[in-house]
């Protein structure tokens, strides 16, 4: 060993006058300059074009789309990497020190930047924009319904705002933890100096936002009245809100299987000396099965998507069976799609959820090796799922049995979760900080919704309560009450990380509890609903359910309340917050032990692992440590799947 | 009471510890787990037959066992994780002095074979007997009647019609005798419909192009309403109607007052055939 | 195969942000970030893309069975559909006859130049592993990137030529579909040869670095197995 | 100052949302305040139906073949083509409750086949009749029209649990004396359709259109789908 040669930061590394190219003179306002122009040229010319013709709108709408979309790109510098590529000018060093954000301060927040961390701080402040859109929509649904005839929203103008608050919410769940967790904390846990693809980490962020205008857009070109499904013949006939809906999943697409490639890659490749994927924090796992099975859910979307524009913008018959085509296509390609999807949103936060049960457990993960079967087994079932969506619309009747039975088995995988979390909370240390309280509430409600959705499994049931305000209930319980509250546990886990202060957790305390009554009375109330009989989707209903909405829409309030007193608490946090240590939890994961703020490749000296990150009451020094001091020899890197997973018994069940 | 001893305590009151059964936390959990279990069973019971609406055939009878059959299995299951977390946070929850001081390092458990294979081997036989419960129920629902009255439905933006064959009766409100089989032919002449008939515990959408086909078999007098469960449009809330079972003297005067013959409507109404519908109890 | 030799050409640093400060220089704290790393993370990607793209594949040929098994209304093949019994496009006028044909011999034409073009990717490939000097790597890949273009021409083309339109049915929908997917993979294509030329031309391929032309040769027999694919389907399952 | 860090909060959001909302109550047509406002029945006095006197009020409106051109400029939904057909002037309106209703509508436009020949039957108005008028004056009473010579339906029903049985179908024959583009109703010829019906209980009912008129898929795209032209709202108060 070596003494300790104290490297520079790479932060102040001085750049010459021109490193980074294009890049000096590009910055989200730019972007919009550029993509407002060219999609402005885009109208212009397609107006011009198409004019009289059939389909007119729906192709003026679609170029400008398109135009917005890649106009927007090439003012952020999306592209400038691969124009630099094809013409042989390599990108120099400096300009790929710029791009990391070296010497521009806060400003490259608001640049394409390949360092993961403004990455992924970049999609926690995009996530939560996009929270604010889908509940503030949520708030208009609730209030619409408080009275049975109520007359705040025209009936198109609801249709919209249920098709948009549905998407707007996928959307955001997505990339809710695979964006700002798995960029920021992924890569520093496995001790990577950043993702394998940096400008495709940067890449998949800004194509995002390129998305979400064209999402909006949707509210002035008549609005998708079809639902966040957007079945088809109906969404053939939508008004031309339904290309930009089509532009915004196809844009989206682009985004999460970059961003799942890079994960995947990341974790596959990049992993630090003695980091086995055995050794790997449970999280991880999460991300990785999460972005694999992106990976299979989105050409899928994809495909129905662009079936869509072209039914839409040319005329084609895929999905409208007066001229040729079938719209039980559209619902088994979206929903192969679909199911795998709702997987891609809840994985990551599960396995953040136990990552977090052990730090405040004070225990190691129960069964870790259990879990991880457990995941991958969830994300193989999920892709054989998809048309227990289909079970009343008359397609394969004969496929009812075999689509129950796999939906039914996904629920063992789901108890092996529950086991795991429960394994680790058991005889542990229980240390009730925020993060902690949110596992607990995660818990809860996951069990709810878990339970619920095996009445929805099985057919003779799901007859009833198919389309019925009981399915709404049921995935907000797992989606909302699962996923996002898995997701605001992460949060709280790791702010200190991310902003390098603390959260108030008292404030804190006063939000989770009114969130986690809100969630009760809200979708308790939708159960309510459904089992009187409520049909989804409606914008007047009968009397007879009035007194459910009425505490549907109460809980809503309490909910919306709540979080607006988190997010007081995180830009409070951000703010005024007490500046936070390095390892606020005395959490033994490797990004815990980088100091805070993260220095641009996260660590000075390459770690070395010995362990996995659970060792708490083992008695042995942790085996994630940052030396101080740089080893003598390099590390050899190791290729993947040549390092045997086996040499450190990591726990598990056997 | 210190940490250790109180660690200490409950190292000696394990499950299988010297202490009383109730005070240990194999105990207690147990307690509290027959607690959240009761509760569940009794919400099994309750909602589905204080808040479903009253089924009007077995159908929809099925949907009222089915919820209190797996309710009935899933409670301990989930009472089960309740309870663990509820004596978590209860009883190995650490207080200390400075929060911002983490709790000694509790026991290492890294897992337990045979407690993961009891919870696998539950969980499968749980689903064995969900997917047989569904699949009996569900092939029992299959079958056809020869002589069941057919019902043609179309759905339309945003309306429902019914035409009964061979009366020549066409109407907006779904009229069906009681205690006969009932075949419901559904189809669309735009976009897809859900043809949603609430209380008769069917569901079946209506395809554009496409007939699908769902049977049942009223066992009920009385109103329901029939909505549409699949989002078609601008008035999609507005696509329900009033649908009655009445007793099959009644159905034939209906036929006739809505314009059927005298005896087109007896066949449909099955009033001067035989009688040989199978009544499927009540 | 052995990936000793570092790449140090200042491509070496393309993926990585930020890499070693002085190319092939130690840097205390900073990454060294092997051929063989590079090569195993990208063609990881690349696998996995292309894995997403076979997904794509699939549902484009589920689609393509599927309305074909289904024929609704007569309009896959247009059998059903005559003057006494006419079914309509996608405008409501009526469609008289069965839907033609679209002649085969075009796709296969696009079919064959984009297996040509994938071929001449993996000569340059072989040239630039024997380090043939960069004429030869870049003549094959100019050349490559020649048949790439007819490939695409043709490609647009064909749209001028079809005897159908988008609006005549299922069958002329998912062909016209097949055809898109064909000229978009086409265009990328193009984009990464058209890549791959230039920087033969400057010499970026020689020796230690040929393993970034196999790259490209994994996705050009990718893109030239799926429209090899497509085309066969189309001709063949009408 | 963490209390006005919280009130900051909630107003911002609040101001956000409610911003959202009026956004959205602008754009609806649902507003008292729509340019063209509700339309309310005049009172005739009353009549007898079925041996019981009731309130007997009589409503005008009409069709357009193309909504930019009505006489008072019928400002479109935001969303909506000024090419599109409507029902004018308001899509809203107030008639009494259980009283006789007298509605007289002036058809403009032209038309073609009901895609569900069941609308070409007159349903739920008093006789279960309609009178109608063609332009050049010939005037005949009938419960149902030909399926294949449609120009729109007036077809009402109630919101969910108001008054589940009350129903209304109209059909407004084509106008084919017109050309498509006729653009003022006071100098061209129309057909009249006249016929009266018992309104319901309080409540709120919608009307349609069910002859599909719009564009794309079985021609219930644009027009039809879209809140304002073929469909509105009749309040029974």
């Amino acid at each position: 060993m070596t003494t300790a040669v104290a490297p520079p930061l790479l932060e102040d590394t001085q750049l010459g006058p021109k490193a980074g190219g294009f890049y000096r003179y590009q910055n989200i306002w730019t972007g919009l300059g550029f993509g407002i122009f060219l999609g402005f040229v885009a109208w212009l010319v397609s107006h011009a074009t198409v004019q009289g013709s059939n389909w007119g709108t729906d192709m003026v709408v679609t170029c400008t789309m398109v135009a917005w979309v890649v106009g927007f790109n090439i003012g952020m510098g999306t592209f400038n990497a691969p124009i630099h590529w094809i013409l042989g000018h390599d990108q120099t060093h400096e300009d790929e020190l710029y791009a990391a954000g070296v010497g521009q301060g806060s400003s490259r927040y608001l640049k394409f930047c390949t360092d993961h961390k403004v990455v992924g701080t970049q999609y926690l402040v995009l996530v939560m924009v996009l929270f604010g859109v889908g509940g503030t929509l949520a708030m208009m649904i609730r209030t619409q319904l408080i009275t049975p005839h109520s007359s705040f929203l025209d009936p198109q103008t609801y249709n919209a705002i249920v098709t948009i608050h549905g998407m707007v919410m996928i959307i955001a769940t997505i990339i809710m933890v695979s964006g700002p967790f798995a960029n920021f904390i992924m890569p520093i846990m496995i001790g990577a100096k950043d993702m394998a693809f940096p400008r495709l980490n940067a890449m998949s962020f800004w194509v995002v936002v390129s998305a979400v205008p064209c999402l909006l857009a949707t509210f002035f070109l008549g609005g998708v009245n079809a639902g966040w499904t957007t079945y088809a013949p109906l969404s053939v006939q939508a008004p031309a809100a339904m290309d930009a809906f089509a532009m915004t999943i196809i844009t989206f697409v682009v985004s999460v299987t970059v961003a799942g490639v890079n994960t995947i890659v990341t974790v596959v490749t990049m992993r630090a000396k003695g980091m086995t994927m055995g050794r790997l924090p449970i999280f991880t796992w999460g991300t990785v099965v999460g972005g694999a099975l992106g990976l299979y859910a989105m050409p899928a979307f994809l495909a129905v998507m662009t079936m869509m524009i072209t039914d839409r913008a040319t005329g084609t018959s895929f999905f409208v069976p007066e001229v040729g085509g079938s719209q039980w296509l559209y619902e088994n390609i979206f929903w192969i799609m679909g199911h795998p999807e709702v997987y891609v949103i809840l994985l990551p936060p599960v396995a953040a959820v136990l990552e977090i049960a052990s730090t405040f457990a004070r225990k190691p993960v129960f069964g870790y090796k259990v879990a991880i079967a457990g995941f991958v087994a969830i994300a193989a079932l999920s892709i054989m799922v998809w048309a227990h969506h289909m079970f009343t619309t008359g397609w394969a009747p004969n496929l009812a049995a075999p689509f129950m039975l796999t939906t039914e088995l996904i629920s063992i995988p789901t108890g092996i979760i529950f086991l795991c979390t429960i394994g680790t909370l058991w005889k542990g240390s229980i240390w009730t900080r925020l993060p902690m309280w949110f596992v607990y509430l995660f818990v809860w409600n996951f069990i709810i919704g878990g339970v619920t959705g095996i009445y929805l499994s099985d057919v003779p049931a799901d007859q009833f309560f198919h389309g019925d305000m009981f399915v709404t209930a049921h995935f907000h319980y797992t989606l909302l009450g699962g996923a996002m509250i898995g997701a605001t546990a992460a949060v709280c886990y790791w702010f200190p990380k991310v902003s390098g202060r603390m959260l108030n957790e008292r404030v804190g305390k006063v939000a989770f509890w009114m969130i986690a009554i809100g969630i009760q009375v809200t979708y308790f109330g939708q159960f309510w609903e459904g089992f009187q009989g409520m049909a989804r989707r409606i914008a007047y209903y009968n009397p007879h359910y009035e007194t459910a909405n009425q505490m549907s829409t109460a809980g809503a309030y309490l909910l919306m309340a709540g979080w607006l007193v988190f997010l007081y608490m995180m830009i409070n946090g951000w703010r005024h917050g007490k500046i936070a240590p390095a390892n606020p939890w005395h959490a033994k994961t490797l990004e815990w032990k980088v100091p805070t703020p993260v220095p641009l490749e996260n660590f000075l000296v390459d770690p070395v692992v010995t362990s996995d990150p659970y060792t708490y009451g083992e008695g042995v020094p942790d085996g994630q440590e940052v030396p101080e001091s740089a080893p003598a020899p390099e590390p050899e890197l190791v290729p993947a799947g040549s390092a045997p997973g086996d040499q450190i018994d990591a726990g598990g069940a056997s | 009471m210190s940490f250790e001893e109180e660690v200490d305590e409950i190292e000696a009151n394990t499950l299988l510890g010297g202490a009383p059964f109730f005070s240990r936390p194999g105990g207690k959990i147990f307690i509290i787990w027959l607690v959240f279990t009761v509760i569940g069973v009794l919400i099994g019971f309750y909602a589905p037959h204080h808040l479903l609406p009253v089924m009007q055939s077995p159908e929809g009878g099925d949907v009222w066992a089915t919820i209190v059959f797996f309710t009935v299995l899933a409670a301990p299951v989930a009472a089960l994780v309740y309870a663990i977390a509820f004596y978590s946070l209860f009883a190995w929850r650490h207080r200390s002095e400075d929060p911002d001081v983490p709790p000694p390092d509790a026991e290492p458990q890294r897992g337990n074979g045979p407690v993961t294979v009891v919870w696998l081997a539950v969980s499968t036989v749980l689903v064995v007997v969900l997917l047989f419960w569904g699949i009996a129920v569900w092939s029992a629902q299959q079958v056809s009647h020869p002589n069941a009255l057919q019902v043609n439905v179309t759905g339309q933006q945003w309306l429902w019609t019914y035409s009964y064959p061979g009366t020549g009766v066409e109407t907006r409100t779904l009229d069906l005798p009681v205690n006969r089989p009932v075949q419901f032919n559904v189809t669309s002449v735009d976009v897809t419909h859900g043809f949603w008939p609430a209380v008769l515990g069917v569901q079946v959408d209506a395809n554009p192009d496409v007939v699908t086909v769902i049977r049942t078999t009223p066992n009920k007098l009385g109103k329901f309403i029939v909505q549409c469960s699949q989002l078609c449009g601008l008035y999609h809330a507005f696509m329900n109607n009033t649908g009655d079972v009445v007793t099959s003297q009644q159905f034939d005067t209906w036929l006739q007052s809505n314009g059927a013959t005298p005896t087109a409507a007896a066949t449909a109404a099955g009033t001067s055939s035989s009688g040989s519908t199978t009544a499927m109890g009540k | 195969m052995s990936f000793t030799e570092t790449d140090h050409g200042s491509e070496g640093h393309g993926a990585h942000g930020h890499g070693a400060a002085v190319p092939g220089a130690e840097n205390p704290g900073g990454e060294h970030e092997t051929a063989f790393k590079r090569d195993q993370k990208e063609r990881l990607m690349l696998w996995l893309l292309i894995g997403g793209d076979g997904l794509f594949l699939v549902l484009e040929l589920f689609t393509w069975f599927y309305l074909r098994a289904l024929n609704t209304s007569g309009l896959w093949n247009g059998a059903k559909c005559s003057k006494a019994n006419p079914c309509t496009d996608g405008l409501g006028n009526p469609i008289n006859g069965p839907i033609q044909k679209a002649d085969p011999k075009h796709a296969i034409i696009i079919a064959a130049c984009t297996v040509i073009a994938a071929g001449f990717v993996w000569i340059a490939e072989s040239a630039a592993r024997r380090d043939a000097g960069k004429r030869a790597v870049s003549t094959a890949a100019g050349v490559g990137f020649l048949f790439l273009l007819v490939a695409l021409g043709w490609q647009i083309y064909q749209f001028q030529v079809l005897p159908f339109t988008t609006i005549d049915g299922a069958y002329a929908s998912t062909y016209e579909f097949f055809m898109g997917s064909t000229l978009a993979h086409l265009i990328l294509l193009g984009f990464i040869m058209l890549g791959l030329w230039i920087r033969a031309s400057k010499g970026r391929y020689a020796g230690a670095t040929w393993y970034r032309v196999r790259l490209i040769r994994f996705f050009a027999v990718w893109i030239a197995v799926s429209t090899v694919i497509l085309v066969a389907v189309g001709a063949l399952f009408y | 100052m963490r209390p006005l860090g919280i009130l900051l909060t909630f107003v911002v959001a609040l101001v956000a949302i409610g911003g959202v909302a009026a956004f959205f109550i602008s754009q609806s047509y649902t507003s008292p305040n729509y340019p063209n406002g509700v339309q309310v029945a005049q009172p005739l006095g009353t009549a007898v139906v079925n041996g019981q006197s009731v309130p007997h009020v009589a409503l005008q409106f009409q069709t357009y073949p193309d909504s930019t051109g009505s006489v008072a400029g019928k400002q479109v939904h935001p969303s909506g083509n000024p090419a599109w057909p409507a029902y004018g002037l308001s899509n809203q309106y107030q008639v009494p409750a259980h009283s006789l209703v007298t509605v007289t509508i002036r058809q403009y436009d032209s038309g073609g086949s009901l895609n569900n020949p069941w609308f070409a039957k007159v349903s739920g108005t008093v006789g279960g009749v309609a009178t109608f008028t063609s332009p050049d004056g010939k005037t005949v009473t009938t419960n149902h029209v030909d399926p294949d010579n449609i120009g729109h339906t007036f077809t009402m029903r109630s919101a969910p649990g108001v008054d589940s049985a009350f129903f209304l179908n109209v059909p407004l024959p084509t106008n084919a004396n017109l050309p498509n583009n006729q653009t003022n109703p006071d100098a061209g010829q129309y057909y009249t359709v006249k016929f009266s019906f018992l309104s319901g209980a309080k409540g709120v009912y919608a009307w349609n259109c069910e002859f599909p008129c719009g564009q794309m898929v079985a021609s219930f795209g644009g027009v039809m789908g879209a809140y304002g032209f073929m469909s509105g709202f009749v309040h029974v108060v």
